[in-house]
């Protein structure tokens, strides 16, 4: 078995597989785990004319979008989880400022349909959810048809297949060929990488491959399938990361208030993304005492499994 | 927390039953489940929309969904799609959540004030709004009473209430175990939906006069012969509520 | 949280929860963590008229349906997974002993798409799979129609949303309230169990659920959807489960070779089903020094994970 | 294992590139696999229906792919619906599979011998062999060589083949981007699909004669003008099988 080495920089992975006009999954896990130190180097290569594939996406969603970087939103909700709206992300549905975005809107379950119509190489799958809903009005992945399994004539909403052009995961630990293992919520993590062409993951840490093969059921997805592996420790922060890390909400509200026009919002980026060249930059910005505060509380480990017999 | 906030979360807490399944909404639907949970309903299930089912109240409640606290101990961790399966497959009692708009037949906008095509603002969207409200049971909907929220018809239909009324949802094609909005819980009322799924105001919270509820909605208020007053919040719903806000 | 206690005997679960008529997923990892004593109860209890699920069962199938209990089939393989063939399934298709099967013939992605649809309440999911086989001839549930996103007529298989009456499924380590971990290759345990009205689980061992619930990313699904919790170590002799104890292919092999004709069938029935009053005797009679040698060899425990920070 | 049956699993194995990713089917195809990872394509990965996906070879080879072995050091281990979705998004190279019967256009029956209606003899079924067929790049199919097994046209189509010749496939709706059965390896030769989809004598194992090959083939057969020799397997091939089949 030889095993390729996809380890490499963030820059690097972001430079090779996300590139202007790619649709990009990002933030699958919902508030958890969301790869916000790749969305940050997104912004820092000044990607343009991206579309932004995500259920529901805390604040990173409206940094893109007030950066400039994204043409095109396929969410079911857009905002900052602590406080409700997002304020780049409303000056550029409102006012198209920096520039114009145009809207998907889903619900949770029709892009989760729509995902794993992707992850199972189907064209599309039906459902009655969302019917009477003017959903399909902004979306043209929302077909509404009449039901042809039934004589009676029941409409259903179809809801298109979605094949991202890249899936960004932010996983607890990987290894360089592309294993990893990720817990916590796992919102629509697996399917969107699945669908997607390319797959990059971050994480906390870097593993030898054989210590994630040791519980081959927790694996995250095929290895074969993740173009790219990128160790970002904190690589997440300010959404949490089951057992590494809690949400920095203080930071998060921060964010909100700094955001409130144009020009704060040019100043948090300025200092949070273009002021730092690295993601080792931030995290020393962060500051120990606050990553110190962050910590998850100690916790009992989880019941052992065996794949073969105990020892 | 002003005390019609409070009395928003205690009375929505206060429909669920025990032993019920729940789909939760974000923040304030977070705040009431877990109330119930510690009190009247302690074997209340949660279904949240990132994957995690809980049985389990956390004290403090978690700040969003996604916080560790939610996964320890929850009994169950995995994807959005197994809870919204559930979900589609009518495993769901009730689902608890907000909305920006919510009008006389109880349509839930989230997304779009003024026209979508060139909105006056934009509201965050459905999140599992339109979902919860095609295919729980029932529906909870929580949010401050004002008349730029309580509308007689929503600006955009982001989750189905019961559309232009009596038998506009099967007409759709929504599922007929889903009952869609059933009641709307307010900082100033409890309005629930009659059998055509308008919504009557039924109940006043302290404080609330129905004249100051009508000035409050956007459409004609129809009035339950049994209007009766809120139970106010008792000792113990404040005490588990300050409990669970701590932190 | 007042938990439910749904730990009932096997003989118990399997009176309450299946009927005659009843539509049965069970052996829905494949070859791994087959409900066989499940099945022998379901056998011993006589019932009939049955509609088995399940992608491909190894030798159980088999086993029902020569016992006369087996109305339908809806599988993708029904045979003996070391040998080929089964031989009472034959002698039922071909000259209706004991009984005429009606077959739904199934591959094993049309199978996947049936349960995964039930288990996300849609009505059906369409694919590409298996246009121009002929397997929808038996198969009422897979419908070719026009793809109604596509001006171009092209064909797709609707393939329709099934949802068992119960599902049994064998797991590792279960709780009384439901909880459950199952590990090693899953196949479609998971769509059943979603999908099914009711799921019986028979486990190896039964663990307090807190054990369970420091990992729950791997509890097997939602407990509040499980109907009975059943102890049966040993459960899944002659299939293999992960951790435990390996594939007993002599007692196979010798199955195979038992049940060439009709009266063969039966006295194999009477030794290894109607012989044994519980699982206990059928353990008994399998002996210390089978089970011994099926034991799996020690191996390295799985890498731990904590949800909060490590102790 | 006779000299045949040894052949047909070296042929098949010399058939897998390295690096591939293969799906792969019950008895016959996991030993020809283990085969190839073993000797020339240590980086081959493969898929198995149950929910695994492997890279390293298990010695001795499992005889199940439920076996525990199977698991223990595997790539990944899930369900079904994950390798059967890789499969149908055209992420599967190759197929390598058995069947009961298959025809001059690579149609395959593993369902029913006879009229389906009152089947002379039931066979196993399809089990993953029909969506292999339908979405894999290319197809291997190993089976013996037998005039009942190798016929003019198949009994029942459990596996779609070419059906009737040029452009079946894309007639009832196959996706282009897969080939259906390319290569049929039996234990007397190997028999290749031209750009029709009819499957050709393209080489033949020691000891075999086309008139022997054609006298256990139930269509007339046509020969590669490129008819060779198939090599014998190496003494490495004869090893490395007698060490997977040991235990």
């Amino acid at each position: 078995m030889r095993t390729d080495n996809k380890q490499m920089t963030l820059d690097a992975a972001i430079s090779r597989y996300v590139k202007d006009g790619s649709s990009v999954a990002i933030g699958m896990a919902l508030e958890a785990s969301i790869p916000f130190a790749a969305g940050h180097e997104i912004i820092r290569q000044k990607r343009h004319d991206l579309t932004l594939i995500g259920p529901i996406s805390d604040m990173l969603f409206d940094q893109m979008i007030g950066a400039g970087c994204v043409k095109s939103v396929m969410a079911a909700w857009v905002g900052h989880v602590g406080q409700g709206g997002g304020h780049a992300f409303q000056r550029a549905v409102e006012a198209a400022v920096p520039r114009a975005i145009e809207m998907r809107d889903h619900s949770n379950f029709t892009l989760t349909l729509a995902l794993t119509a992707g992850s199972l190489g189907v064209p599309f799958i039906p459902t009655q959810s969302t019917l009477g809903s003017e959903l399909s009005s902004t979306n043209v992945d929302l077909i509404e048809r009449i039901n042809p399994l039934n004589e009676l004539g029941e409409p259903l909403q179809l809801v298109r297949a979605l094949h991202p052009d890249v899936a960004i995961i932010h996983v607890q630990r990987a290894a360089v060929d592309g294993a990893a293992h990720l817990w916590g919520p796992l919102g629509l993590a697996k399917e969107a990488a699945l669908a997607a062409r390319d797959v990059i993951l971050t994480a906390e840490e870097i593993v030898p491959a054989d210590s994630l093969y040791t519980d081959p059921n927790r694996i995250f997805i095929p290895p074969f399938r993740v173009s790219a592996v990128v160790e970002v420790a904190g690589g997440a922060h300010p959404a949490p990361v089951a057992g590494y890390y809690e949400r920095d909400h203080s930071f998060a509200e921060d964010y909100a208030k700094s955001t409130r026009d144009v020009a704060g919002m040019e100043a948090w980026l300025r200092l949070w993304v273009f002021g730092m060249p690295s993601h080792a930059d931030y995290r020393e910005e962060v500051g120990e005492e606050r990553w110190g505060a962050l910590r998850t509380a100690a916790s009992v480990g989880a019941a052992p499994i065996y794949e073969g017999g105990h020892a | 927390m002003s005390e019609g906030e409070l009395m928003m979360i205690v009375a929505a807490a206060r429909e669920i039953a025990d032993g019920e399944t729940v789909f939760v909404g974000m923040r304030r639907p977070m705040l009431a489940f877990a109330l119930a949970q510690r009190l009247h309903a302690p074997s209340a299930v949660g279904l949240y929309e990132n994957g995690i089912v809980r049985q389990r109240p956390t004290t403090p409640v978690a700040r969003t969904m996604g916080d560790p606290r939610m996964t320890a101990g929850a009994t169950w961790v995995g994807g959005m799609a197994t809870v919204m399966g559930l979900l589609a497959q009518g495993h769901v009692d009730l689902g608890l959540l907000g909305a920006g708009q919510v009008d006389r037949f109880g349509n839930l906008n989230s997304s779009y004030i003024g026209d979508y095509a060139r909105p006056e603002r934009r509201l965050p969207g459905s999140g599992g709004s339109s979902d919860i409200t095609s295919l729980a049971k029932r529906c909870v909907v929580l949010l401050p009473h004002q008349p730029q929220r309580l509308v007689e018809a929503v600006d955009y239909l982001t989750a189905p209430g019961h559309g232009s009324g009596s038998g506009w949802r099967d007409g759709v094609g929504l599922p007929a175990t889903s009952a869609g909005t059933t009641v709307v819980v307010t900082d100033l009322a409890v309005l629930r939906a009659d059998a055509e799924g308008e919504l009557w105001l039924t109940a006043l919270h302290a404080g609330a006069t129905v004249e100051a509820v009508q000035a409050a909605t956007g459409w004609p208020l129809k009035i339950s012969d049994a209007l009766r007053q809120s139970a106010a919040p008792t000792e113990e719903e404040c005490a588990a509520l300050a409990a669970l806000r701590q932190g």
